[in-house]
Parts: C-alpha cells; structure tokens; sequence
C-alpha cells in the first residue's frame, strides 16, 4: 500500500494545517489507524460488517449495451448497491469502528449534499455512538430529505450559517467544533482530504473498491482493466478505486466537476484549474483567487461541488500517475441518462462524471477499441431525482 | 518595534502585556487603522493584525464575522501591509494569519514586504513548526518573530519542540475551542502556561475568550500576556455606527490595560 | 412448490375473471412459464440475471440491536440492497426474460406509486424491450420523481384519467390496453394478483426471497426460523418469502396496511376486512361494499394501498396456512424509526408493516421469547422520505 | 321476452337485430329508463342493460364515464331491476355485467330477481364458462340467457366450448380491444363471425363500435345482431340536456335501425 511519509505528505502535498490543538487527536488517529491496520481482530470484524450490513463485496458489472455503443469494453464497480447507496459506506464503517477503538463515544461529519451525513449517522447509529453533523444552512434548504434522513437515523444536524453556507464552511465548523471536543469526539471525515491521517485513513477504507474490483475482473475476465475512471469530489471514490491498480501498468482517470465548462469559471474542476494552497488543513491543489482566498465551486453534482482535493490526487496528478480532466454538468447528464436508458441503471450524477469521462476516451480515442474499462459507479441516482426533472424537463406535461 | 523590547518593558513594569487582535480591513481598511491607534493610545502593548481569511478555522463567529465583513468590502492581501505600515513604531505590530495567504503571497515576498512595512513577527494559528521551513528560513531572512501556538492537548514533546521554534512569544490556546469561546474560569490555562514555562523562557501569550478588566488580571496573573480579540471585534459588530465603536474599544482597552496592571 | 390447480384456482380463490380476449395470451403464458421453469438454460441466464444485475441472493442480516430491544431474534431479508431497491426487481427480470422467449417485443405494466413501473422500466431497457406503464393520474402527480425516473428509463408513461385514478384504475387500464395489444405485448403486472397464470408466475419469480432465506438461515444458526413475517399489499414478497416455509413446520404472518386503523373503515386490510369477490381477474378477498363496487383502500404506504390481494394469499388464510393481521399507518412509522435508529437501516414503509407485525408479535408474546423471526425487509425508504417528512415534521425547525 | 323471439323476427324479416346498450342509471334513472323507452321505439330489436360497476375492464372511456356517474349519482345493484321491470315486456332485455356485482348479490338471488323482473338473459364480459359453473345452473333455473364472449383470439377449442354454453345469442368480440373501439373495416369480424359459426347455429352479435347507420349496415351483413353502446352513451355525454340527450338518441336509432335494415 503506497503510504505517504511519516508526517503525511506524498511529494509536497498533504501534511497537517491545523491548530496545535488538534494535533495529538491526529496523532492517536495515525497511530490507532496503523495498528488497526494490522490487527486480525479488527479486519475481520470490519469485513463482516460489509458484508453483512454493508453489502459488500459491490458486484461487477460489464455493460454490453454500453460497451457496444461505445466501443470499449465497460464493467462498472456496482457501488450504488451499496447499503445506504454509495462507496460511502465503506469509509463510515471503518472510521465509525476506529472510534469504537479509540474509546470515543461521538462522531462529528461534515456534509455537502447529505450523502456522507447520511452515512456518517448510519455507522454511528449502528455503532451506538452520538452524531453530530454540520451541515451549510443553504444545503439543509436544498437537501431537506437527506435532513429528514439523518434526523430519523438519530442524528443531530446543525445548519451552517457562515461563510458560503455550503460544504466548505460545514468542514470549517466541523473543525472548530472538534478542537473543543476533541477528547470524546472522532471527526468521521466525508472523503479523502484534510490532515494527515486523514487522507491515508479514509483512502485506507475506500480501497475495498479497488480491491474487489481488481479481484473480480482477474477472475472474470483474467486481466487486469485497461483504465480506470472515477469521479473525483473530495476523492475518496477515486483513490478507493485507483490504490489497487496504482503498481500496475492501468491508466488512472479522475473526472472533475467541469460544471457550466472549465472556461466559464463556474466548475469545481480543482486539480484541472486549482493552484496548490492550503485548505483544510492539507497542501493541495485549491480553487482559489489571486490572494489564496477560496473560490467558491459549481457543479451539478452536489458531491463534486468542493474546491479543493484529497491530497494524494494532488500528488497522482503532479507525478502524472494518474489523469484528471474536467466533466462538464451536460456530459455527466447525457452519461446519466445513456446508461438509464441502455442498462437500466439510474447512477448518482456524481458517478455519471466518470461514465462521461471513460465515454469520452472512448471516443475520442484515447483509449484503443477493444480496451477493458473500470469505471467506479460511485452512488445511486436516487437523491438526484430532483435534479434530473428540472434538467431534463420531466415535469413539464406528459411527453417525452 | 521588536516584540521582546515590548515584553521587556512590561517585565520590566512586573505585569502582563495586553495584546490586542483586529482583523485588518474591518469595519473599514482606514477605521481598522483608527482603531488599532485606538487601542495603542488606550494601553495595548502589542497589536495582532488580523489577515482575513475565507475559511479561518480556529475562529469563533465574531472574529468570522469580521473577516467575511472585510473580505467582502474586497480587502487584499497587499492592504495588511498598508495597516501594519500606517500603524507602526509605538508597539511590535503582528500579523495573525492563515498559512495558504502567506504561501499563496509567497513566503520569502511575504516576509520582506511586512518587513518593510515594519512588522514584528507572525502568528500562525494553522501553521505548526513541523510545517514551518519555508516560514522559519524566511522569518530568520527577514528577522521576524515567529509565534506558534501551543495547546492543553499538546504532549510535552510537542511543546518543547514548539516552543524551540518560537521566537517574541508563545501563544498558548488555553481553551479547547475556537477564539471568542469563553470558560469563566479556566484551570486548563495556567496548567498549560506552566507546563509550557518548563520549556521556555519566551513569554507567553494567552488567549481565552478575555471580555473585561477583572478577566485580563486573572489572565494577567499567570500569563505574560492577555490576548483580546473577539471583545474587540465586537465593539463594531454590535453597531453600525463606526464611531461609537470606537469610543467602546477606547474604553474597553483602558479596561483591559487597567487589568493587566492590576 | 405448491401448485394452483391446472384452471389456476387454489381451493375457491384465483381463475380467470377476464374477457375472453385474453385467454389465448394466458394460456401461452402458463404454458411458456412451466416450460422455462424447467429449462435449464432459462434458470441459469435469469440466476446470472439475478446475480450481476439485481444484486441477489440479498443479505440476511441478524439485527442485533433490534432483537435485544424486542426479545426475540430478528433477521431481516434485505431485499432494500437490490437493484432498483426492492423485492420487485426480481419479478420484473423473470417475467421480461420470459417475454422475450415468448417472442413479445413489449411490456406494459401498471404501477401506483412507481415502484413497480420503476422496476418494469429498467428490466425492459434492460432486455430491449419497449415498456408503457399505467399510472392514475393523481399518482403521478403524487410520486413526480418516480414517473421521471420511468422516462428517464425510456419508458412512456401513461396517467390514467377514470375512476379513482389510482392504482386499480390503472391495472384496469392496463388490462385493456392489454386486450388490444396482446399479440406482441406481454402484461408485465406487479404483484401475485390477476387472472392465472399470473399469481404463480409472480410467485414463482419472487420465491428466490424465501428459499434464498431459508439457506442462509439453515447455514448461519443450523435452523429455521419460528415464523416468518412480510407485508402484504398484492403480495408479492409475502409469497416470495413464504413459498419456500410453506411445508415446514414455520409460523406465517402476513401484515397488511390497517391504515387509521381497522375500525376506522381508512385502510387496505383487504384479507382482514374485505369479503370475497372478483377483482382483476381473479377470485380473492376484495375491499368492497354491499354490492360488489369496489371501495378505495387507504394507507400511507403507497404500495399497499389497494383493495385486492394475490388469490394465494385468500387461499392460506381461509385455510389458516398464514396468519393476516393489520397495521397501522402509525405503527408502522413507529417500527420505521426504530428501525432507523437502532440498525440504520432506512426501510420502505411497506416493509415497515411487517416489521412492526412482527414487534407487535414479540411484545404481546404470540412468538414466545427467543423465537427466531424472519422479516422480510421489501424495500429501501429512499421514495418514502417526503413522506416521513411530513408525517414527522422533520421539515418544522431545525429541533429534533 | 326471450331473445330467441327476437332473432325469430329478424331472421324472418331477413335482417339483422339492432342491440342497442346503455347503464342503468345513466344519465339518470328515470332518464335511462326513458332512453330504452326510446330505443325501443325507434327500431331497437333488443336491449342491453349495463349494470355500472367500479371497475369495468372491457370497458371503453364512454361507458366508464357512464358508469362512473350513474354511481356517483348512488346506483344500487337492486335498481337495475327496477329498469329492467319498466322497460321489458316489448323486446328482450339482457342485462350486461361484470361478474363480481352478480355473484355479490347472490346468484341465485340474482337470477330469480332478473326472471321475475322480465329479464331475458346475461351478457358477462369477465365470465367465461369455465368459470360460470354457479351461473349455468342459477340461468337454468330461471330459464335465463347467457351470452358469453368469443374474440379474434380464440382458438376454435375455445369458441366450440363457449358457444355451447351459450344461450340466446353469441357476443362475438370482433376487435381485440375495448368498447367504443372502432377499426373502420375489420377484416377480423367477419372473420371472427365465420369462425364461430362453424360451430353454433346460436344467432352471433357483433359490437364494432358501429357509430352510424353505414357501419351498422355493413356489420349487419355478416352478423346477426349489430351491437351499439358507446355511440348510444355518447349521446347524453356530450350533452347536460338530457331531453337534447334523448331527441339525439331517437335521431341515432332511427338511422341504426335503418341500416340494419338496407
Ligand atoms: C455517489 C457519490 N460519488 C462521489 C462523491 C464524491 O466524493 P468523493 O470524491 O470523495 O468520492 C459523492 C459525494 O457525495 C457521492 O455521493
Ligand atoms: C418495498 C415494497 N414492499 C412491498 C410492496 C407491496 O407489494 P407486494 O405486496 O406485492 O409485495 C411494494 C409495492 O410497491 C413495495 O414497493
């Protein structure tokens, strides 16, 4: 497993910005992490957990509709039939369990959308511990029902009211609060940035898609895939598929949130037109003014919509190991609706970034006919209903 | 002015320094100047230049408030400087900042310019010594004072290590909290001091939520210097009329400094 | 596997109460349907189907929190972890395969709430089939995001202007549309109602959730279960997870909705309250006054809202094989939440009836203490939310 | 009257009936009373009663409409005999219904209130005989018609064994779809009606949705009867006026019944 140094960074990225205060949680964090890591015990009773509750190992799905139309070879990694929905699950159950170890009894989350604070109640539900997430004030306005869901899974949610009121400032309050709680409070982290261990953590928990999806295609198809393609938001999904393969001779492909199109401004496309800065306490690539002052993202995709990255893309992407290239809201959507209506498959349109990339490559040929394609099907489409009948006009009259 | 011929002073007077915290740019960039020559007219001993940040982590509302007042009246980096220059020569003027505007400024430009405009040194509050190189090299080009923060949750490893790196002050959080969040009275705080003395002989700063007279002397008591911020702040944030929040802060500091002198 | 008799009749319920019409096409279904039942290659391409498509076998899970709080030891059938999110997906797949061995090249189906129009749409895309769906027009009014995610799946859908426009009225219309289309057009219907063959063809699709149980619960305690609960709207995953206990010495409980409650005259208790009659095509216990019209059922559950049941079901409870008992709307959201709040699982609340059955048997000792349950948890709670909104106010202030 | 006095008549005039179809109740029961009255005497040769029921599956958008109000007006099963006992007497009356209104009322009970209204016989759209064992002895008991449906669909197994439970006449479902359905020249009816004749010498009735005098002539060149429902409830849907209502019904009749008569 590819680990970045002691102190966290991989190349220049990564590392610890935060307070002083938060530094021997992360600390115990790193530590308590490693030896999990490394005892049986805690293995299995985690592999367990998938499988009984989670629903994991996710299946593997080759797409011949799909592939046929596009000319490559396409098997998905059926994350969205996960339980709860998406590869979320995976990172709530190891971190939900690493709190239990660690003697914690509370977990605070960060939320965008309401997908990780939706899975961050469910793990801590489960687990018996308190949860609490922060949650931008716009955000609880747009996404009531995943408020609805946390509030029913026990969970307390507190709107956000600073700032943009959005993802970013729901991980600043959820920081602050940890400095103050520290000592009975896990900070269950929604993806793969933030300081160190943060990163290594999360990636750590996400990796079962990767290693699954390795294992499966071996034994389905006695290779190893040509590519893999995944969307990147904060970039656990991503690294979850990426870390297995990243000794291999696989090309990587991470697909950003293009929004409106990257020469609009109005994307969250972080890697592909981010600077490296400081945010949330990694050194990444971070959407940011001249001063270093965050901009804020746009993207269809609730998920994808953050302006910075996990730190270990950052280094992916410097070192060329991987790709990453923006998806613009029309691809993702006319992804979305392609594998609706050709597999019968209603994917999360954060997962549909990674469909319309690995299209893409398809197509334009940067990927040969014939080659074998990953793409991690990331979430299901369920929450984005909404957005799918004001995009594509569902609800005006009865015609398609 | 360098920050130890102040503390040498107040050692000197046998009390604690009184440190006052204003985000530069707030409620306007000219009154962040009067205010801040309010506070030095009033008995502050060092000034903390606030650089407001979008996303300032360790800061509770008030001090958010503040900087998102500022940030959006579109203050920039380039003006602290004009602050830090206009405010200069009577008290160590020191800029509190998050780390990505001094990197994204560029470090060894960030040290020279608030060199030149007659800067004592940097607070760091996400920035700690093991992330520092870049800001230690600079700092020592430019012989700035450099203050990190230590903790209550700090090991005594981290402390010695912190404190080794600090030059001016220490500045201990002595409250598991964001700024502005108050604990009436607080054994964390001079449990910390005391651990963080075994280490160093630099004095040192504490912040802890610090609203009135009798607070900065119970502070005083222990600490080098009291560190007021979110009081402060709050002279502007709880009325529009600029110039009666400047007669509040006139009398909030004589407070304060009739505090660390008691 | 118990068989109606060569006409379709268990003891006086089920037949064929349809125009003559249709009789050609129910007789080439029955006959189609006991030869792919025992076509080895059918069973394998619908097994593969099941498998990498619909996520099956589903989970059995041992709610461990749940069983300390109720006394006995409950396992839940996870079929909320299929594709598409319930019981249904099973269904669906069989019968769209078996339309396509029948040569038909279209489906229509009917759907109240969406659910099954869901789960019809994305078969049909799947297998390349075209599909209409049927859905009063006030139920797709209800359930907007449901009738976009059919067209999203490139299904047309039908809003059905007569009568209640509900659901019944739009199986009466898909029965029509049905007569006039019958040549290349199978009726994929929803549940294990209608003319025979259909309650055995449903049946038969849907008993995978049964004798998948049984397996799982002979290998994970060495025993079957004291009784077995599911809910029961047409009854399709009660028979599923019945037909596999039916000779075993296992206690069988079917919940229906008992809405406001049973005295109240509001609620789809069709076996409990309603008498027997003839309803689409079959013979069975239907919600009806005086003269034999029809009376509209009422639950909050959309998927057990209707007046009819699967002429089995008549059958097991007149012979008193299954027990049939209602719940109310109340207590099923009272067994949702808690369902919620000690496992983290969010359930359909159509599931939720059997859940909280099969708590209500627990408490009032008609299971002994100790007795091993199995729930059949039908479906995922994703389409309920604004439901659970509303019926818990989670949309008034930010308190709990 | 028996319906076989009626074919008896037709046969001899070398023509085929005029069935003419509408709900009980509607437009109103008074009102569907006087409709049949008018029927009547404008040329019906024999009518079909409907009997409303919530969930009329062969049925079209007019009758369901129909139906549909004549409930929501409160139409009881037991009024129905009420219209059969004012308007019997002058031509057959059979009752048109779904199954579950019948065996709700009782069969038995049923038929003897039907006999003793002077009702002829029943049409069941959702009976076949395989499932009319109940039905067969209650309409022998009463002496009663009952007319089941064969369609396009058939095999002529089925046609053989529908026909010879049948009694009166034979409804020949001549398109595979609902009431009202119209396909301007249905090569399947004829079809249909050869088919069934192979196997029955029972007069066959064909409902087309026959709208106007032409269609009924052509029907009526092939079939026995000329079935007409969803033009006759047609003429009271378009309309609140019931007697504008009842003057359009005399004006279709009449040219109906001139049609089966070219
Ligand atoms: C389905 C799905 N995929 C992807 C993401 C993006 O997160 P990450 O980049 O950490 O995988 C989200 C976040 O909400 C999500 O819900
Ligand atoms: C999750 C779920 N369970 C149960 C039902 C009820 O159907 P049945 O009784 O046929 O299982 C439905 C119908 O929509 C459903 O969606």
């Amino acid at each position: 497993m590819p680990q970045p140094d002691l102190t966290g960074h991989w190349g220049e990225f990564g590392g610890r910005f935060v307070p002083e205060a938060l530094i021997a949680a992360l600390e115990e964090l790193d530590i308590a992490h490693r030896k999990a890591l490394e005892d049986p015990e805690f293995q299995a009773e985690l592999a367990a957990l998938g499988r009984d509750y989670g629903n994991l190992p996710s299946p593997m799905y080759r797409a011949d509709r799909l592939s046929e139309a596009a000319g490559v070879e396409i098997w998905l990694k059926r994350e969205d039939l996960n339980h709860t929905g998406a590869h979320k699950i995976r990172n709530v159950l190891g971190q939900a369990l690493l709190t239990k170890r660690m003697g914690k009894t509370r977990v605070i989350a960060e939320t965008g959308a309401g997908q990780h604070g939706v899975a961050a109640a469910t793990a801590a539900t489960y687990m018996g511990l308190e949860c609490t997430v922060y949650m931008g004030e716009e955000d609880t306005r747009r996404q009531a029902l995943n408020v609805a869901r946390m509030r029913l899974l026990g969970a307390e949610v507190v709107p956000v009211t600073t700032g943009s009121r959005t993802l970013k400032d729901a991980m600043n309050e959820a920081l602050r609060e940890w400095v103050a709680s520290v000592d009975h409070t896990h900070y269950l982290i929604g993806s793969v940035g933030g300081p160190h261990p943060f990163p290594m953590v999360v990636r750590d928990y996400c990796r079962g898609i990767g290693d699954e999806a390795r294992a499966q295609l071996l034994d389905k198809t006695g290779r190893l895939p040509d590519a893999v393609a995944a969307c990147v938001g904060g970039g656990s999904n991503a690294m979850g598929a990426f870390t297995a393969f990243l000794d291999d001779d696989v090309k990587l492909y991470g697909f950003e949130a293009g929004g409106d199109g990257y020469e609009t401004g109005r994307h969250a496309a972080t890697i592909t037109a981010g600077e490296i800065g400081v945010l949330h306490g990694a050194r990444t690539y971070v959407l940011q003014d001249e001063d270093g002052q965050t901009i804020e993202s746009h993207s269809i995709s609730a998920g994808l919509d953050y302006p910075g990255v996990g730190p270990e893309h950052a280094h992916l992407a410097a070192t060329g190991r991987a790709a990453y290239e923006p998806v613009t809201d029309a691809e993702a959507m006319a992804a979305l609706e392609k594998l609706a209506r050709t597999e019968g498959i209603i994917c999360a349109i954060e997962s549909a970034h990674a469909l319309a990339g690995a299209l893409r490559l398809a197509e334009d040929k940067t990927l040969e006919p014939g080659s074998l394609v990953l793409v991690n099907l990331s979430g299901r489409g369920d929450k984005d209903m909404g957005t799918v009948v004001d995009y594509f006009g569902f609800d005006k009259g009865n015609d398609q | 002015m360098r920050t130890a011929e102040a503390f040498a002073k107040t050692r000197a007077e046998g009390r604690a320094a009184l440190v006052g915290y204003l985000p530069a740019g707030f409620p306007t960039l000219a009154d962040s100047i009067k205010a801040i020559d309010i506070m030095i007219e009033n008995g502050a001993d060092i000034i903390e230049v606030g650089l407001p940040y979008s996303d300032p982590v360790m800061d509770g509302p008030a001090i958010q408030k503040a900087a998102d007042r500022a940030l959006h009246a579109g203050f920039r980096t380039s003006q602290v400087f004009e602050v830090v220059e206009a405010v200069s020569g009577r008290v160590p003027i020191l800029i509190m900042t998050y780390w990505n505007l001094v990197e994204r400024y560029g470090t060894g430009r960030f040290a020279a310019d608030f060199a030149a405009a007659g800067g004592a040194g940097l607070i760091t509050p996400d920035l700690i010594p093991d992330e520092a190189d870049e800001w230690l090299a600079a700092s020592d080009a430019h012989d700035l004072d450099r203050v990190f923060l230590v903790a209550p949750s700090s090991t005594d490893e981290r402390i010695a290590s912190t404190v080794a790196a600090c030059r001016g002050f220490v500045y201990a959080q002595s409250v598991m909290g964001v700024t502005g969040a108050r604990s009436a009275t607080s054994t964390a705080a001079p449990k910390l001091v005391e651990r963080t003395r075994a280490h160093t002989d630099l004095p040192i700063g504490v912040g802890l939520g610090v609203r009135d007279g009798d607070q900065a002397a119970e502070v005083a008591s222990y600490g080098d210097a009291v560190i007021v911020g979110s009081a402060i702040v709050g002279c502007y944030l709880e009325t529009d009329d600029v110039p009666s929040g400047h007669q509040r802060l006139a009398e909030l500091t004589t407070e304060l400094a009739g505090g660390v002198r008691r």
